[in-house]
Formats: structure tokens, C-alpha cells, sequence
């Protein structure tokens, strides 16, 4: 994935000049997992920019160059220390149009490397989309492989929002897919099925995708279940429709994400599904997510972040209430 | 220079009358500042940029502001942060020191496309404990880009004096830890402004980067009209610094180098009760319009929660006013439920 | 609410040397909205400290008095202005307990005015508390009147864990009911049955209790339908027993805030009752929020803010269902 | 103090072997900055307080922590951030920047409570960009607390060299900005680095407030086990620091004093390799714990969730290792509807 992430990137500072990358060590190392490898040789220090060690003022200057008509692209090493920018990103970012009432808008993208599994420190494991998809003015995505991600990407620095871009540690070097060579987009807004199915429908993005996926075919395999899968790709704003119409066929639904449980993602995704397929429903809107605790430092990871089992479990239950 | 200063006074009194009547809420006048925002945003040209805090209301007025727009602003219309199509300068910002880091970023973009373009960023003294603040500095050093802090140390955050704000001596040696020149100047003698910050906009201009410059200046009123600075700070030492009113002392200036136009009071009063009858003859906000401005698009979820508010306000008594919502004796409205996904 | 704020920060004060109060003009100036009155005066500058205008560091700074034993109480002017600490809170606040394995512990207390309806500036009538709620190791604490909101503060301030404590705006002078001399606590993570009933749950807190209560009311006069109101108090760690048992009663539940909808403390809310009693629902959960926008200056708030009208309207859809 | 930078650099080449052999995770190496760590840490007793950052492997040892403890937290258990009861120091902080604020804190309490303690914290260059750096310093200064910062000025941060991060000219200077003393000292000198900060010890003991220290030192070795620095400094820069290799420099004035005790490598080595033992011998994480540090108490949706966790356990293939979740083909668990809740 971080190849067609770095493509995503080269091909649209090609296309644009007013594409800018900004954040620390994206220059000349070309950022800590090399999403942006190359770029700093290929345009310089005046649009690869290593920035001081601040995340508030990537962010705010960002917001800045946004302002004035450039699309910058700000990275934030590990989505763990964003919180120092989250003032930033939520007085500002997200509410310029607002504020402003049109005048100005902020058509810049933020890039931050989520999530667990990856044997990190403190701090380099959690997952915090929660926090932003509940920002109005803001739109949040999360791919789950190599081709949407670059997709996504480049949708997201065509957007004229601002749009919170998670990357999955797991998925940088794991996930390998064949990207073509011309630019492709993807819509934001829009979940895709990306599996079929009648009994059951599992909700996954970013690395559960692939848990979903992998429970999905095990239900096929031993219990003669089709579990249909939807990869969300955008947590905000949510694609109801899709979620909807799914479970309108199926009756029952687990949703599958590794932020803590408690006010999470699942709990909106849980309460627009009965919404709009209440009288669908055949079994409570399951859970599976990590535990309500801090990361408990790796060495625990394996016991916090859902797995397949785990999937394989509730959803058994979802089908038998 | 004059009226410049003169219509920030007469305007902060003017709000102080129409917040006590309740036509605009709480916001923060600016008497005692005139000279330090008048004698600075007179050094920009049209295509600078100006990046406002919350109280800088005649740095606003002289970029083009109209009046009733502040109004507007602080009757709690975001109308009133919209600066016109062209009009270089950021809205007010609330958050403390939140917009010096954009100011950066606009000087950062202006050298990239290679604008002739500095950037004039205001903040008080207390923004000057903020992270943010710090941030923009660091980043303005390093990156040398065309912009100017002005800082009007008005001696007061709130009921916090300077001394609790920060051990250093002066605002100005905080430039020395981002290898950046830092000014101190009399922020109540408007030409001592205008010569530094003239100093300061040039170098800029010339791509030798940013300058601080701390005007040393006091708040002759209340923070807010929600404030009551007798709390916290003596009479003693209001009536000093009132001595030092900046306007006093420009005028005083002015009558003896015989260049006082006459009439001048009469014009700007004439302008605020003009600009206040139109401010006045604005409608009730358009409740609906707040769904305009959250995207560029509206997506679905936003489409549905319009309509249903769209649905409430036909439906309620008093809907299209500014107090949009039905009140409760109104019909409640039914069958929304398919909008509520 | 102001004055029994401020009686409990005194007594409890007066009961425990270790007890500090601090934030941006909390001292002689007794806060901005006086909740601090008096208080340096009693107990002088050391313990109620004026602090240099900088948010994360007021939380940074209580954060080490707090691993050095005292119990900071911290004071954020206004919850708008939160996000300048939120990764002290989040990084810190939320995590000694578990980074250093019980070792330490953050007795602290965050409080900060919330809420809409007082014609206020920008970033000023904002509701915050899903950020806080979905942070495992903070508790989330919202009074919905004088006397609980003594009650749940003292309570706070002798929680061994760090308490985000939110007091509505419109609370501080509207709301008037007798206080006792002695000192009362409530348990944190306990909700309250306001008002007992039988056909429909609405659940609510802070500001929306009252707005839930009047529905109720009217509910009662013009339907003749007994619904019953839960005041949540606390948000996290969220009462489910309560809420389940109580729509395991009614069969029926509106959800009320001044958060935005999508992503917010409803959705959980939302999603716990489903959990606890699906078998009981005779109708999708409801939601009567704020919408899903940037608060949009107070000459709309109005329109924005959850009122009467509102809830009757959705509740009386819901009992239709 | 010469045992103090040996174990510093020996446990370092021994934990780059073990990152590699993937028995602990990432760490920042500390070879070159033993100097500034012991020199520093020296001047502390051990009623004082040590606020570390990611890299204080030596200050860390030589305040008393187990090896095996560091090993622990890189190996991601985060035992290895618990002190000892007693033990008055913080646990290694990655959020840069973010436990200066703390130190000033405890530096507070301290004094609030009377007792005679002064606290240090460590940062890095680059953490003096940072938000949280500026109010530590700042609330420091306003309140004259017995804080030392000491700045580890290693010219690197990641791949961010000194120009880039600061135009100020030293770090030293940045204490200007909060009215508190700044020294710069040769980090490499390890006496050079004990006489300064038993000054500023002092002046903290004292009550004469906080310092900032700025050792000017060099990261010799990687940023962190995941870094590869040949991709943005040259092997000429790191060859002219290595000439100033603290060890080394020590090394050479203890033998020309003829100072140095024989078999001091060998009795470094011993404690590591027993440590590592220990280290080795230590049992898999234990999952369910990490519901015990959360709260005092387990609220009921966390017990529900305990619960949960312990029934896979119970019923994985592999339960109580450090792989805690069953593996896939593990016979799901059924019937916890009960406890979702
Ligand atoms: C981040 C943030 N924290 C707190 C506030 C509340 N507040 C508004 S103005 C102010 C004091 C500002 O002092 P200073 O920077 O000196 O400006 P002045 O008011 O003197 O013009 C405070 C604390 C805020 N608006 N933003
Ligand atoms: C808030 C935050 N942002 C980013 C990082 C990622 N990071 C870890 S160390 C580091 C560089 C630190 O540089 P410096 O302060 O000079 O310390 P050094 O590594 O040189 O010891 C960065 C960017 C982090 N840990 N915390
Ligand atoms: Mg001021
Ligand atoms: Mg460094």
C-alpha cells in the first residue's frame, strides 16, 4: 500500500502545482514508513517541506496555504500524537467554510498512519477515527487496500473538504494488489460491497476488512452462511444507504472495528442501521472491537485487537438469537 | 491615521450601548489600542494580508470592513465573519492565538507563488503563553517568510497581568528564541507604531522574513461587556494609563501642528449611525442557511436532517425568524421518520 | 448551579489540604463565570492559581501535581478551548494509571462550561462530551441541576480517576433549587430515574433534561402517555443498566443532546439499549440532537439546538411506530 | 560516572542485537548522548524527581531502574513503565515534548507541599518546537519552581537536522523567552555536563527557580531501530562527532589520571547478560491485566468485557500466551450475548 499511496501522490503533484506535502521527516527520508519516498527529490523543499517537530503548526500553517488557494497535504507521523493538532483540526480546518460563510474553504488533506498489530510503542497502535468523524466539516476515510487507498487518496485531494486520510500500519507493506498506471478515483461518501451475501452482513474498513473477509469465507466454508461484507472506505459522512439497504436484505449485522468499543464508530453504525432496517432486524447489531481499555502495550495486542475468531463468534451468535 | 483612530473609539462606544440593549452579544472593545492597530494596518497595502484576533476592530474598519458586518458578527451572525470576495484578511478569530499559524501558512503560500505579499498577524499578550503561538514563531523563523506579529500587550489577559502571564521582561526578547528581530515600541504613539511596523512590513517585503513587534499599550475598558475589571485591577492604575490615552495624545499632536480637519467627529458618527440603521434593517438569519457552508456539497445525512429542519420551520408558528425553531405550544410535526436516516 | 459549584469546591477545600483549584482567571477574578468566587481569597494564591493563558498546560501542570498526591481541580474557560489539551488529556490524563501500571494515578478534576442557548461567540455554546466518553480511563460527568451538580462534583474531586466534568451555560444562573449545608455526593457512573413511566423512555442530561422533563410533561396532559425521563449524570462510564432496564418497560426510547447527531453520545446510547433490550423494542431508538454542522453563531442557534417542540414531535413518532 | 556511560553504551549495542533478533521492539538507541545523561543525573539525589523522555537509557539506569525493566516496556509490556514504589521517577514519555509539563507539575507540588525536591526533565532539539515545550517552560518561569530542563541538543531530530527545526541560534537562548537562566554546555564533557547542572540544581534547591540546559551532543547511532540515517546525513558528519565520542574522551582522561579500574567491561557485561537472563525468563503477558490499570475500580461495562476476553481465553488453543486470542480454527466461543451489553 504505501507504494500506491506514494503514486497517488506523485501523480497529483504532477498534475497540480498547488499540491504541497508537508510534515515531519516527509522530505529527504522520505517519511518514516517512505509513503512519501522520492517526492522531496522529484519537486523540492519548497513543496516537500520537512517541517519542525509541531503538529498544531503543520496543521495550522497548512490551513494557512489552504487558505490562500494551495491544497496542502499534511503529515502527521502517527495518528497518536494528532491530538496535539486536534484544536487545529476542529476550530479551523473543519469550520473555515463555516466561519467564513463561503468566502474561504479548506481543500487540504491530512495524512496519519493508524492502528494496531504492528508490535509499536506507546501511542503507535490505537485507532481514533471516532474523534474526527464526529467533527462536522470534516470527512473521514479509511481504505483497506493498495488500489482504493490510491484511489481515495486522490479523491481525497481533489476534495475541496478537508478530509482526514487514515493508513493502516498493517496494511503499508502486508497488502499488495496491482494498481494501474492512470489515475483512478473513488468516490467519497460511498461504501462497497465487497462481498455478497444473504444471512448476514459484516461491516469492516481499514485492516478488519480483511478479518470480515477472512469470517466471511469461514462462515461459507463451515456453516453455509453467505455473510455479506461492506468495506465502509468513508467513516463520515457514512454511507446509510448501503449499510441499510444490506441489512434490509439480511436481518443481522456485526460490525467489525479496532477503536475501543464505548462511543465508537459501531455505535453510529449500530444506531443508522436501525434507523433506517429496524423492522429488518432479526438479532441485536453486534460489536466486535477492541476492549475499552489504553492500548495495553504490545505484547497484549493480540488479546485487544479483534481478530477472526473473535468475528467468527458473535457473528455465530448474531445468527442463532 | 486620525479617523482611522477615532472611528475605532466612537464605534467601541457606540457597541457598548447597543450590548447593553441587547442588539449585539458580548465582544471586546477596544479603547486604549487605537494607536497600535491604526499605526500597523497602515503600513499594508490592499493586497497584504491581515490576520485579526478578536479585538481588533479598527485594524478591521481601516482594511474595509463595514461596519454592520462587525455588528453582524457580534449579533451572532457568521455573515459577519465573511470578508468579501478580494478582501485579504482572515475573519475574527476567537480561540487565542489559533490564527497565528495560518498567518504563517498565508506567508508561506504568497513566497511559494511568488506574491509580493506580507502578512500582518495581531495576537495580545496573553496569546503569547499559547503552544500556537510558539509553533507559528518556530515555524516563521525557519521557513523566513513575509510576515509580521504584532502584539498589543495591553498589560492584561482577562484579569491576568502580564507579570503572571510570563517572567520574561519584555514580549519583545520572545523573537530571540526563533532567531527572529523583536521590537518594542509605545503602542500609544501612533507614529513610534507606524515607523516600526513600516520597518518591519518592508523587511518582509524584501524576503528577510518575520519580525515581532510587541506594542506596548493598555486596555482602557472592560475585556468583554461581560467583564468587570474592577475585580482585579485598581482605579490607580487605569487613571495612569488613561493619561496616556493614545487619542488624547494624537490630538493634542494634531492641534498643535494645526492639522486637525474640523468636522471630523460629526463625519464618523454620521458613518457608525448609518452603518447601524443598515445593521438594523438586516433581516432575521435564515435558519437553513446553516447547513450551506458545513461542505461544498451537502451530503445525504445533511439533505435529510435540512429537510426535516426545513420541515419544522414551515410548520411552526413564528418559522423564518430568528428564533426559527416552533415553540412549543406549535403543532409537532409527524411522519418524519423517513428523513431521520 | 453557580453558587453550589462553588460550595462544594469550598467545602471540599476546606476538608483536604491536597485540593487545588486552577485555569485562566479562576483566582481574583474568581472565574468567568464566578463558579471560583471567593476561593483565592480563602485560600490564597498557591492553591488557587491564576494561570498564564495555555490550556495544555494547565492540564499538563495538574497532571504532575497529581502524580506528586495533590487533586487539582482544573478549570478550562470554556469547553471550546479544550482541544488545546485534549492530547494531555488523552495521552496523559487518561493513561498513567495503565502506562505505569497502577503505579501512579490522575485524581483530577477538568471542568469546563458547555452548551448552547446563551447567545454566545463562536467556539463558545459547543457539546463536546462524545470526545471525552470515548477515551477509556476518563470519566464523564454532566449535573442537570444545582443539587446533583454539588453532589456529582465533591464526588469527583475524591475519584481517585480523572473526571471531565461538564456544566451547562445555561444552567449556571437559570437553574435554582435548595442546597444542604452538609455535604452530599452521588456515585459517579449512576444515572437517575427523573421521572417515572411507562410508555416511552426519553433519555437525556445537562440542559436537555429540563427540555426532556417539559416534553414529558406535556407528553402526559395532551397524550395521556407516561414516559419516562433518565438523567444520565454521568456519560462515561455509561449506566446501561438503567437504560436497559428501563426500556425493557417501555418498549420505546428518545435519545436527547445538544451534541451533533452523527457520531455522537446518542449513537452509543442508542446501541447499548438495543444490546440490553432488543427483545422489548417496539420501535427504532430516536435521536433528537443538534445537527450534524458547525455551531452556527447564536442568531441560528435556535434552529440548531434540540427544543420542546422537537422531542414532541419525535417522540410522539416514536409511540406511533 | 564512568560505569554509568559504560553500561549506557554496552546495553545499547546489546539491545540493537536484540531488536534484531526480535525479542524487543523498537527503542532509540543512546550512543554519544552518555555524557549529557549521566552528567546531568549525577546531581540528583534520590529524593529527587527524573523526568525522562524516550531516550534516557543511562539516566534511567542510573536512577535505579532494571535493566530488565527497560527491556520489558521495548518488548511492549508496560511493566516496564512502572517505578518501583518509591522510586520518584516518571516513566519513558513517547509523546515528545508532552511529560515537560509534568515535570513542572511535580516541581508545583513539591513546593506547595514544602519539600525539598528538585525535578529534571529530559527533552530532545526537536522537542523544543513543540507547543507542550513552550508552556512548561513558560508556567515555569511565572510560578519559579525547582525544575531543571535539560535540552539533549544531538543536532538530529529523526532526519530534521538543527536549521531546520529552530532559526534561533542556540537552544540555550530560548530560555530568554520565559525569564529563566539558559546555559549551553558541552554535552559530550561529562564534567563540563555535572558542573552545570549542579549549578542549576542548586539555584532549584535553593528556591531560585527553574534552568534550561542545551548539551550540545550527537546522536552516533540510528534515531530509533527503525530508522536509517544514511538516507539523510553524511558518514563525514558522523565521523568528526565520533572524534568527540564522549566515552572515548572520558576513557582517555581516567587513564591519563590513571583513574580507571580494571575489569570494569567485563563487570558491566555480567550485570547486562544477567539482566537479559531475567529479562528472558520473565513469563508471557498476562491479556486479562490490561483491564486492571484502567480505572481504581472496574466499572460494569469493563468487567462484562473481562469476562468476554477470559471466556476466549479459557476456550483458545493457546490461551494465557502473549498471542492471547485463539487462533482462527479454535472452536468459536458462543452463548456471551449475555455480557455484550
Ligand atoms: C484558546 C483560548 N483560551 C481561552 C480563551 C478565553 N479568552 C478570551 S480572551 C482571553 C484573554 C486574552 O488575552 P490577550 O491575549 O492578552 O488579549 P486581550 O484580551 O488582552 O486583547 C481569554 C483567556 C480563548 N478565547 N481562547
Ligand atoms: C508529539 C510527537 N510527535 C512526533 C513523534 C515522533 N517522533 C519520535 S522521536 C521524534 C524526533 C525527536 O527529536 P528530538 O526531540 O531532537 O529527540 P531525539 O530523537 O533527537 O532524541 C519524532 C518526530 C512523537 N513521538 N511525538
Ligand atoms: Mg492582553
Ligand atoms: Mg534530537
Amino acid at each position: 500500500m504505501v507504494k500506491a499511496l506514494n503514486l497517488a501522490l506523485l501523480q497529483e503533484m504532477e498534475r497540480d502545482e498547488d499540491v504541497l506535502v508537508m510534515g515531519e521527516d516527509v522530505g529527504v527520508d522520505g517519511g518514516v514508513f517512505r509513503v512519501t519516498e522520492d517526492l522531496h527529490r522529484k519537486f523540492g523543499s519548497k513543496r516537500v517541506i520537512d517541517s519542525p517537530l509541531a503538529e498544531a503548526a503543520i496543521i495550522g500553517t497548512g490551513v494557512g496555504m489552504a487558505l490562500y488557494g494551495l491544497k496542502p497535504i499534511c503529515e502527521i507521523q502517527f495518528s497518536g500524537f494528532a491530538f496535539q493538532c486536534f484544536h487545529q483540526i476542529e476550530n479551523h480546518c473543519a469550520r473555515y467554510r463555516m466561519r467564513s460563510q463561503g468566502r474561504f474553504h479548506v481543500p487540504m488533506v491530512i495524512r496519519m498512519p493508524y492502528g494496531g498489530g504492528v508490535r509499536a510503542l506507546e501511542h503507535h497502535s490505537e485507532s481514533e477515527e471516532q474523534f474526527y468523524a464526529h467533527v462536522p466539516g470534516l470527512k473521514m476515510v479509511i481504505p483497506s487496500g493498495p488500489r482504493n487507498a490510491r484511489a481515495l487518496l486522490v479523491a481525497a485531494i481533489r476534495d475541496p473538504d478537508p478530509v482526514v486520510f487514515f493508513e493502516h500500519k498493517g496494511l503499508y507493506h502486508a497488502a499488495k494488489e496491482d494498481v494501474p498506471d492512470e489515475i483512478e478515483t473513488l468516490p467519497i461518501g460511498r461504501a462497497q460491497v465487497a462481498r455478497e451475501g444473504r444471512d448476514l452482513t459484516l461491516v469492516a474498513y481499514g485492516a478488519m476488512l480483511r478479518v470480515a473477509r477472512e469470517a466471511a469465507d469461514t462462515l461459507a466454508e463451515e456453516d453455509g452462511v453467505e455473510a455479506e461484507v461492506i468495506d465502509l472506505l468513508t467513516i463520515a459522512p457514512l454511507d446509510r444507504e448501503t449499510l441499510v439497504a444490506s441489512v434490509q436484505k439480511t436481518g443481522r449485522a456485526v460490525i467489525v472495528h479496532e477503536a475501543p468499543r464505548s462511543f465508537g464508530p459501531g455505535a453510529e453504525i449500530a444506531a443508522s442501521i436501525m434507523d433506517g432496517a429496524f423492522l429488518s432486524l432479526e438479532a441485536p447489531i453486534a460489536r466486535v472491537t477492541s476492549w475499552d481499555v489504553p492500548f495495553p502495550g504490545f505484547a497484549r495486542e493480540k488479546g485487544n485487537v479483534p481478530d477472526v475468531a473473535r468475528v467468527l463468534a458473535i457473528a455465530r451468535d448474531t445468527l442463532a438469537f | 491615521m486620525y479617523r482611522g483612530m477615532l472611528l475605532g473609539r466612537r464605534l467601541d462606544e457606540r457597541m457598548i450601548r447597543l450590548q447593553r440593549q441587547g442588539r449585539i452579544g458580548t465582544f471586546a472593545p477596544i479603547k486604549g489600542q487605537e494607536a497600535s492597530q491604526i499605526g500597523s494596518v497602515l503600513t499594508l497595502r490592499r493586497s497584504d494580508w491581515m490576520v485579526p484576533s478578536f479585538r481588533e476592530t479598527a485594524s478591521m474598519l481601516s482594511r474595509g470592513w463595514p461596519i454592520e458586518k462587525l455588528l453582524k458578527f457580534f449579533a451572532g451572525y457568521l455573515e459577519g465573519g465573511q470578508p468579501d470576495e478580494g478582501q485579504n484578511d482572515l475573519p475574527i478569530t476567537i480561540p487565542v492565538a489559533t490564527q497565528l499559524p495560518h498567518a504563517v501558512g498565508l506567508a508561506y503560500a504568497a513566497q511559494y507563488r511568488g506574491d509580493d505579499v506580507v502578512v500582518m498577524a495581531y495576537c495580545g499578550d496573553g496569546a503569547t503563553s499559547e503552544g500556537d503561538f510558539h509553533e507559528a514563531l518556530n515555524f516563521a523563523g525557519v521557513w523566513s517568510v513575509p510576515v509580521v506579529f504584532l502584539i498589543q500587550n495591553n498589560q492584561w489577559a482577562i484579569s491576568v497581568p502580564l507579570k503572571k502571564q510570563t517572567h520574561s521582561r519584555t514580549i519583545a526578547q520572545k523573537a530571540l528564541a526563533y532567531g527572529v528581530p523583536g521590537l518594542q515600541v509605545d503602542g500609544n504613539d501612533v507614529l513610534a507604531v507606524y515607523a516600526a511596523s513600516r520597518e518591519a512590513v518592508a523587511r518582509a517585503r524584501e524576503g528577510n522574513g518575520p519580525t515581532l513587534i510587541e506594542c506596548v499599550t493598555y486596555r482602557l475598558g472592560v475585556h468583554t461587556t461581560a467583564d468587570d475589571p474592577t475585580k482585579y485591577r485598581s482605579t490607580e492604575e487605569v487613571a495612569e494609563w488613561e493619561r496616556k490615552d493614545p487619542l488624547t495624545r494624537f490630538t493634542a499632536y494634531l492641534k498643535k501642528k494645526r492639522l486637525l480637519e474640523d468636522g471630523l467627529e460629526e463625519a464618523v458618527d454620521a458613518e457608525i449611525a448609518a452603518a447601524i440603521q443598515r445593521f438594523e434593517a438586516t433581516g432575521a438569519a435564515e435558519p437553513l442557511t446553516m447547513f450551506e457552508h458545513v461542505y461544498a456539497e451537502l451530503p445525504p445525512h445533511l439533505k435529510a436532517q435540512r429537510e426535516q429542519a426545513a420541515g419544522w420551520l414551515r410548520e411552526g408558528e413564528n418559522g423564518g425568524g430568528t428564533t426559527a425553531a416552533p415553540r412549543e405550544t406549535s403543532p409537532p410535526m409527524r411522519g418524519q421518520r423517513a428523513t431521520r436516516r
